[in-house]
């Protein structure tokens, strides 16, 4: 068997020579199968080299930026923790005064979007800034040691959500971002998932074209917050999915247009079992057993309430999205 | 420093006394003197008695402590006369012009040199259609006081008014100016400048 | 030491001289694996590397790939029993691939395009080698060794080449035109045909030895497989082979009204098929196999094409599965009749045997009773036959399985050892690959798809001379060829690329086999997720050394 | 042009006279004239400029954070609790070395509430890394205004100008405003080196391990030090355009051999020169006027205090629990003099209190008192509190 490695590059060249440009580049100190570091890769992919990155503090940020080294392709700053959507706004308005068509994207975790930086984000959006926020959601403060956010799932398991005699994780529920989002009437939001590349990509070339403020939602699979093995990054992804627990949807001022059907639903279990921080939803105890159907329903309230399924298969649906045949994936 | 005169210009939030104060200093300037304006400061809104303060001098002011004891008080609103202590710390050898449509009595303010009303709000209604006393006011300040020529003040009026407007304006100093009597407090300044 | 920056700024992409590789505790590594399909192929083709290139529009390549192993594909494509579509894995998912129908398509697009055979004339003192039996494992050794650079001269005792394909198979399964073009091209490329030229009457072994360095031997078998039960033989009994061959020469059969033919195979099939076309009215297969289908092993499955068997049932033909012959019913030394009971295969000490139960016996009124369970074997041993140097055995005489595609395996691994034997060559010991199993894949990657399905003659139409299944469009077979799963072999999807989060599977140009990528080792952190979202299976988490 | 004009409108002129690009702003009292000038004149198209309205100072300041990365002057203005929101970005802008001006116009900090002037604000960003100028009058404001522009972008350090709330930015006084050609001739194009550009991507805001925490805190300590030789730069170099100098880092004026000495801040400089003037009975006095508050001018107060023997310290801010805040960092520097002043350290004009020309012979009394004044507040009326709490 012919090794391509016999061919006219060395490895390193290779990084040189991708035929996608790719804005974040290999030895970042990410954990094994980081779903964010894939995340932002396929966000820089789909924007190209023309673009100006504002980026909170967090996980993307630790392991991308430890000096001397930079793991980025791209004029990147970070500054604070809440302030990436204002940082942007300021590049923006920048560009602008100087007539430059860079574009601006800003990136956060769920912890710097959901919580801390809501505010700044909040101002970004209602100044209709042109620039794409995107939001890495692996549903908790991974970078301080996987800690409970306003976007870490009913009754999942943090370190400050802990399951035990008293408690089955997290209390509250996960809080409904993109209808603040939507609030603010954007051009354009939507939420993806890295288990969906092309039509994640499909979303930021979308939301980088619009004139205006827009937003961007990516589910990403912690393998350390979430308790699952690196190599189902994707699959946990493809699951909640599949599961009706993380709805791709697109909105444009405010209004859902575009949900993905799921061709065939998956029970909640699925999605949950592979997961560590839903451990304890398996011990058959009435407490475990409640929380079980908890979450499905509230899998099934988001199949009614985006209507997630059809009676026909559909070409962008979630079996359908990620079909690949020989020579690449159908929807790049 | 030896001639500073310092005035105090009592209203209500809303009526416009900052912008006299700044117009009075204005009117300083154009007469080639020095001259320091600024409110008082604090959470009132409209409608509150509020303060503003005028310094003028024919030296550069350096001085920012607020007016304890000003040579004139000019009231911009009658009703400001129900206010305990309107006329705090005004000078004995000083004067207060009040804005209001009958005669105050002097004698409510024992000891103070120089009391005068106007009815400069009557007056701005009649050539400007307008209920605002600052114009009338000042003009008749500057008349019984001669502290900064009305020429002087006519160019503030000049750069903050156009056209008819200015016009109005100056006929309002002018029919303000002659309801006073020319001059009169001079006494009080010749006083202070001692 | 490097110098702190204003600012602490880093300059981009710098990350490049971390080594995370050195986090790894496991890494990804290329591994093809074996499709199904192609270890399932009794003719060694590799249906999944032709299926490619249709699926590329390489309908030439294609084809060209195909016969590196088979050089008859529009004889197989129409009679293979096609085992690597019951081990194709996208049956697992709705429904394997048409491989016999791809097959055919090119094997009769070769034909009509003329497209000749991809290999070069021996040298002109290149070594002579005998091929005797121009049947499908003689004409495939022939071709092989043609390929192999040896000279062939072809001895068979028919005046036409074929063999069993001519002798045994109905047309309506194999036109001749297409056995008749398909086998002239293959004689065209260089071999000698003596006709009727029987060994052992008209030429001797010892004959061919001392013209021929290397013989081999392919003659078929003319013997029928002894049968009787419980010693009980008719007078008249005639075996489905011997009955098929007289059809295919004769055009005619004895007269029956009821028969039963025993065996699962496709001599069963077509001689129960041919019988229906004939008009006998009554004709029960009994066979101790049972019909294919879902639930049912592939072991445990009647041997014979399921298509031919689901033709048959159309038309007729009617199938007592999981049955054995207990008892003939005889009158006389004719057959009235047959007992028959309920049978199952079962494992004892680790051998299979049928098993009947006592109870189950039911009785089936038949005027003739026909066996149809394979030849008898001449050889028993593969390679070397009578210990006689640099002579070769191979095909039916040498159990290749009775069937087309197996014969034409045999005929090229016979090659292969000839080439060997006369180069001075140790003796191939190939190790097989690995077939990958269906969980092996990630078919979240694909669609569900309808199999194409070819166009059947209607049962009214159908006769004994008329081929029944049709052709099939260009379109639809490459679009068939696009279902494939490519089982084990990377078809460049570039999942892996695009779903490392370290970046570190990198894209380079495309190698002949269609690989594409390389792992930098450098940076792979070892997560997996390339190897766990691989739709077909290629890469392999190893532990580090 | 000498003209007539309220501090915060001069304040929005000059900073239009530095062509800024990005101005973000959140209102609070007493910044918001300055930005509402600002609007006005991009209204009026009398300067070409993004002007972002954030939903917080937090925001403000970040934004123009970004905009200066981006490649832009920027600028921006607070006070008080808008000030300490933007805490956390005060530090970032100065490790981050990005040249920005902001205009603190200082206000009390609650609780309890209040809206008028003290100086606690940015005294307790002292130590954000950034330099701090204060100004006594308007004049001061606006020369300092576009001497900041200029400091900050050679030194690439964001650079804060503090004058007092209502009693600089509210107080309409005669001003010379600089024309276009005197600033353009003074502050060249907004060039940063490090520009957010991707033809030349860099990363900036990374992760420093402890193999180089230190030497980047010492490298911002040491360009604050030597920002010292650009705001003298900056003052004689606008001098020689204007006319006007801010009194470089640190000023003295009054006799040069006087032994007693009044240090202080801001506005009130004036007050105690008019003071001074009418007590002439209370002998030779030197008035020090502070401007420079970081970086600390450390040789010039030396020379200033040599032969003072009784240094007054007045400040506007105080440190609860230590005392003063200036007087504290005055004595330590003072104390390596041969034969150092006693050094009298007051708070006053808290909160709005007014500083009277009457504070002037109660600070030269103290001086003169036999016992040295570490620490108190000269205007506190401790009457107005329950025994308890006195």
């Amino acid at each position: 068997m012919d090794s391509p490695r016999s061919n006219s590059h060395t490895v390193a060249e290779l990084h040189h020579k991708q035929p996608a440009f790719r804005g974040l580049e290999a030895g970042h100190l990410a954990c094994s199968g980081c779903g964010q570091a894939l995340g932002a890769r396929l966000v820089t992919e789909a924007i190209g080299p023309d673009v100006i990155i504002a980026n909170a503090t967090g996980c993307l940020e630790v392991f991308t930026s430890a000096w001397p080294r930079s793991s980025w392709r791209v004029p990147w700053i970070h500054s604070l923790f809440e302030n990436a959507p204002a940082v942007a706004s300021g590049i923006e308005a920048a560009l602008k005064a100087q007539g430059r068509a860079t574009k601006v994207v800003a990136l956060g975790g769920d912890g710097g979007t959901f919580d801390i930086g809501l505010q700044s984000l909040s101002g970004m959006l209602e100044r209709n800034h042109n620039v794409l926020y995107i939001c890495f959601d692996n549903e908790a403060y991974m970078n301080t040691g996987v800690h409970r956010s306003s976007s870490t799932p009913h009754a999942a398991m943090t370190m400050t959500s802990p399951s035990g005699k008293m408690r089955m994780g997290k209390r509250h529920l996960k809080k409904d971002l993109l209808a603040i989002i939507g609030a603010h009437q954007i051009p354009y939001a939507a939420t993806a998932t890295v288990a969906y590349p092309s039509d994640l990509r499909a979303k930021v070339r979308r939301g980088i074209e619009i004139e205006g403020a827009a937003f961007l939602l990516v589910h990403s699979p912690c393998p350390l917050g979430w308790g699952h093995d690196g190599a189902l990054s994707i699959e946990v992804a493809r699951l909640a999915v599949e599961t009706g627990i993380f709805p791709i949807l697109e909105m444009e001022r405010g209004n859902v247009v575009t949900a993905m059907k799921i061709r065939d639903v998956r029970p909640v279990v699925d999605y949950l079992r592979p997961q560590e921080r839903f451990h304890h939803l398996f011990d058959d105890s009435p407490e475990a057993r409640d929380e079980l159907e908890h979450l499905q329903q509230l899998a099934d309230h988001n199949i009614e309430r985006y209507r997630l399924t059809a009676s026909q298969p559909e070409a962008h649906d979630s079996e359908g999205v990620d079909t690949v045949g020989r020579g690449g994936m159908r929807w790049s | 420093m030896g001639d500073l005169t310092e005035i105090r210009i009592e209203g209500r939030g809303g009526q416009g006394n900052v912008v006299a104060a700044y117009m009075l200093a204005r009117a300083a300037f154009e007469d080639a003197r020095f001259a320091q304006a600024y409110p008082s400061f604090g959470p009132e809104r409209r409608g509150a008695p509020v303060s503003a303060f005028v310094r003028i001098s024919d030296e550069p002011i350096k001085q920012r402590c607020q007016i304890s004891d000003p040579l004139y008080v000019i009231i911009q609103d009658p009703s400001l006369l129900h206010v305990p202590n309107i006329c705090a710390g005004i000078r004995a050898d000083g004067g207060i012009l009040i804005n209001a449509s009958t005669e105050v009595a002097p004698a409510r303010f024992p000891g103070i040199a120089h009391v005068t009303s106007i009815p400069a709000t009557a007056m701005a209604l009649r050539v400007l259609s307008e209920p605002i006393p600052n114009v009338a006011l000042l003009a008749a300040f500057l008349t019984l006081t001669e502290l900064i020529p009305l020429a002087a003040y006519e160019r503030v009026l000049a750069h903050r008014f156009h056209g008819q407007d200015l016009k109005s304006n100056l006929q309002l100093v002018r029919e303000a100016s002659s309801y006073v009597a020319r001059s009169s407090w001079k006494e009080a300044s010749h006083a202070a400048a001692n | 030491m490097p110098t702190l920056t204003r600012g602490s700024f880093a300059h981009g992409a710098t990350s490049l001289s971390l080594k995370t590789g050195d986090w790894r505790l496991q890494r990804p590594q290329h591994r093809h694996k074996a499709a199904p399909c192609a270890t399932e192929c009794p003719a060694g083709e590799n249906p999944q590397a032709y299926i490619a290139k249709v699926a590329e529009d390489d309908l030439r390549g294609a084809w060209e790939t195909l016969v590196a192993a088979n050089p008859l594909p529009a004889i197989t494509g129409r009679v293979c029993h096609h085992p690597c579509e019951r081990g194709c894995n996208r049956g697992s998912f709705d429904q394997p691939i048409a491989i016999h129908n791809l097959e055919r398509f090119l094997g009769d697009r070769a034909i009509d395009e003329r497209w000749n055979y991809p290999i070069n004339t021996p040298s002109p003192d290149a070594p002579q080698v005998a091929v005797v039996g121009a049947g499908p494992a003689g004409l495939s050794a022939a071709y092989h060794l043609i390929r192999r650079g040896f000279w062939v001269t072809l001895f068979d005792a028919e005046p036409e080449p074929g063999g069993l394909l001519r002798s045994a198979l109905p047309p309506y399964r194999l036109p001749r035109e297409v056995l008749n073009r398909e086998v002239e091209r293959l004689l065209a490329v260089g071999i000698v045909f003596k006709p009727t030229h029987r060994i052992g009457r008209d030429i001797s072994i010892d004959e061919l030895r001392a013209d021929f360095p290397g013989v081999f031997l392919a003659p078929g078998t003319s013997r029928a497989r002894e049968w009787t039960i419980d010693g009980v033989v008719p007078s008249d009994l005639r075996t489905g082979l011997d009955l098929l061959r007289e059809w295919n020469s004769i055009g005619a059969l004895p007269e029956y009204n009821r028969v039963a033919i025993i065996g699962g195979g496709n001599t069963a099939i077509d001689l129960a098929r041919v019988m229906r076309f004939m008009g006998v009215e009554e004709v029960h297969l009994i066979t101790f196999q049972r019909l294919p289908g879902p639930g049912v092993r592939p072991k445990d499955a009647m041997s014979a094409t399921p298509r031919e068997i689901a033709q048959a049932l159309e038309e007729g033909v009617k199938i007592h599965e999981a049955r054995g012959v207990r008892r003939l019913i005889m009158r006389g030394d004719t057959v009235v009749g047959v007992e028959v009971v309920h049978m199952k295969e079962l494992d004892h000490h680790g051998r299979r045997e049928p098993v009947a139960f006592e109870g189950t016996e039911t009785i089936l009124k038949v005027d003739q009773v026909i066996p149809a369970i394979g030849q008898q074997l001449d050889a028993a041993t593969f390679g070397r036959a009578l210990t006689l140097p640099g002579v070769f055995v191979g095909g039916d005489a040498r159990m290749a399985g009775g069937t087309v595609s197996g014969a034409i395996g045999d005929g090229r691994r016979a090659a292969i050892a000839i080439q060997n034997y006369l180069e001075g060559l140790p003796e191939d010991v190939a190790v097989p690959l690995r077939s990958i199993a269906f969980n092996e894949l990630n078919v979240n990657y694909f669609e569900h798809a309808p199999r194409v399905q070819a166009p059947l003659l209607a049962v009214e139409q159908r006769c004994a001379d008329a081929e029944i299944e049709g052709a099939l469009s260009q379109g639809t077979i490459v679009g068939e060829a696009r279902r494939c799963f490519s089982c084990g072999k990377c078809m460049s999807c570039d999942n892996c690329w695009t779903l490392c989060p370290d970046n570190s599977v990198l894209k380079t140009e495309r190698t002949e086999d269609g690989w594409q990528y390389v792992f930098d080792y450098d940076h792979c952190k070892g997560c997996g997720i390339c190897a766990h979202e691989c739709p077909v299976g290629f890469i392999d988490m190893v532990n580090e050394p | 042009m000498l003209q007539p004009i309220e501090g915060s409108a001069a304040v929005a002129k000059a900073v239009a006279l530095c062509r800024p690009q990005v101005v973000a702003a959140y209102p609070i009292t007493p910044q918001t004239h300055i930005v509402e000038g600002i609007a006005r004149l991009i209204a009026d198209d009398d300067l070409r400029c993004e002007l972002i309205s954030v939903e917080s100072e937090f925001s403000a300041i970040s934004a123009i954070l970004g905009a200066a990365a981006a490649g832009s002057r920027a600028y921006t203005a607070s006070s008080a609790q808008g000030i300490l929101l933007m805490t956390e970005v005060l530090h970032n802008v100065a490790g981050l070395r990005i040249p920005l001006v902001m205009t603190c116009a200082n206000r009390a900090i609650g609780a309890p509430v209040s809206a008028w002037n003290d100086q606690q604000d940015s005294m307790v960003m002292r130590d954000t890394g950034w330099i701090q100028l204060y100004c006594a009058d308007n004049q001061e404001a606006v020369d300092t205004t576009i001497h900041a522009f200029r400091i900050a972008e050679r030194t690439e350090l964001p650079v804060m100008v503090c004058m007092d709330g209502y009693i600089l930015t509210h107080t309409l006084e005669v001003i010379d405003l600089p024309t276009q050609e005197q600033a353009d001739a003074f502050l060249p194009p907004y060039h940063f080196a490090r520009t957010l550009d991707p033809r030349k991507p860099l990363t900036i805001g990374t992760l420093v391990t402890p193999d180089f925490y230190t030497e980047a805190r010492y490298a911002n300590h040491r360009a604050l030090i030597r920002a010292q030789e650009e705001i003298l730069a900056a003052d004689r170099d606008w001098e020689k355009i204007s006319g006007r100098s801010c009194g470089r880092l640190l000023s003295v004026n009054g006799p040069y051999d006087a032994d007693v000495a009044v240090l202080s801040i801001g506005s009130v400089m004036g007050t105690l020169s008019d003071a001074r003037e009418q007590h002439p009975e209370l002998g030779p006095v030197k008035l020090i006027k502070l401007r420079s508050m970081r970086p600390f001018p450390i040789d010039e107060l030396k020379r200033a205090c040599e032969r003072v023997s009784e240094l007054i310290v007045l400040e506007r801010a105080l440190s609860p629990g230590g005392g003063g805040i200036i007087g504290p960092e005055v004595r330590a520097v003072l104390s390596e003099l041969h034969s150092p002043p006693r050094i009298h350290n007051f708070a006053a004009g808290l909160g709005g209190r007014d500083i009277p020309l009457e504070i002037y012979p109660k600070l030269i009394e103290a001086a003169r008192a036999h016992e040295v004044t570490r620490f108190a507040i000269i205007d506190v009326d401790i009457d107005k509190l329950a025994v308890e709490d006195r």
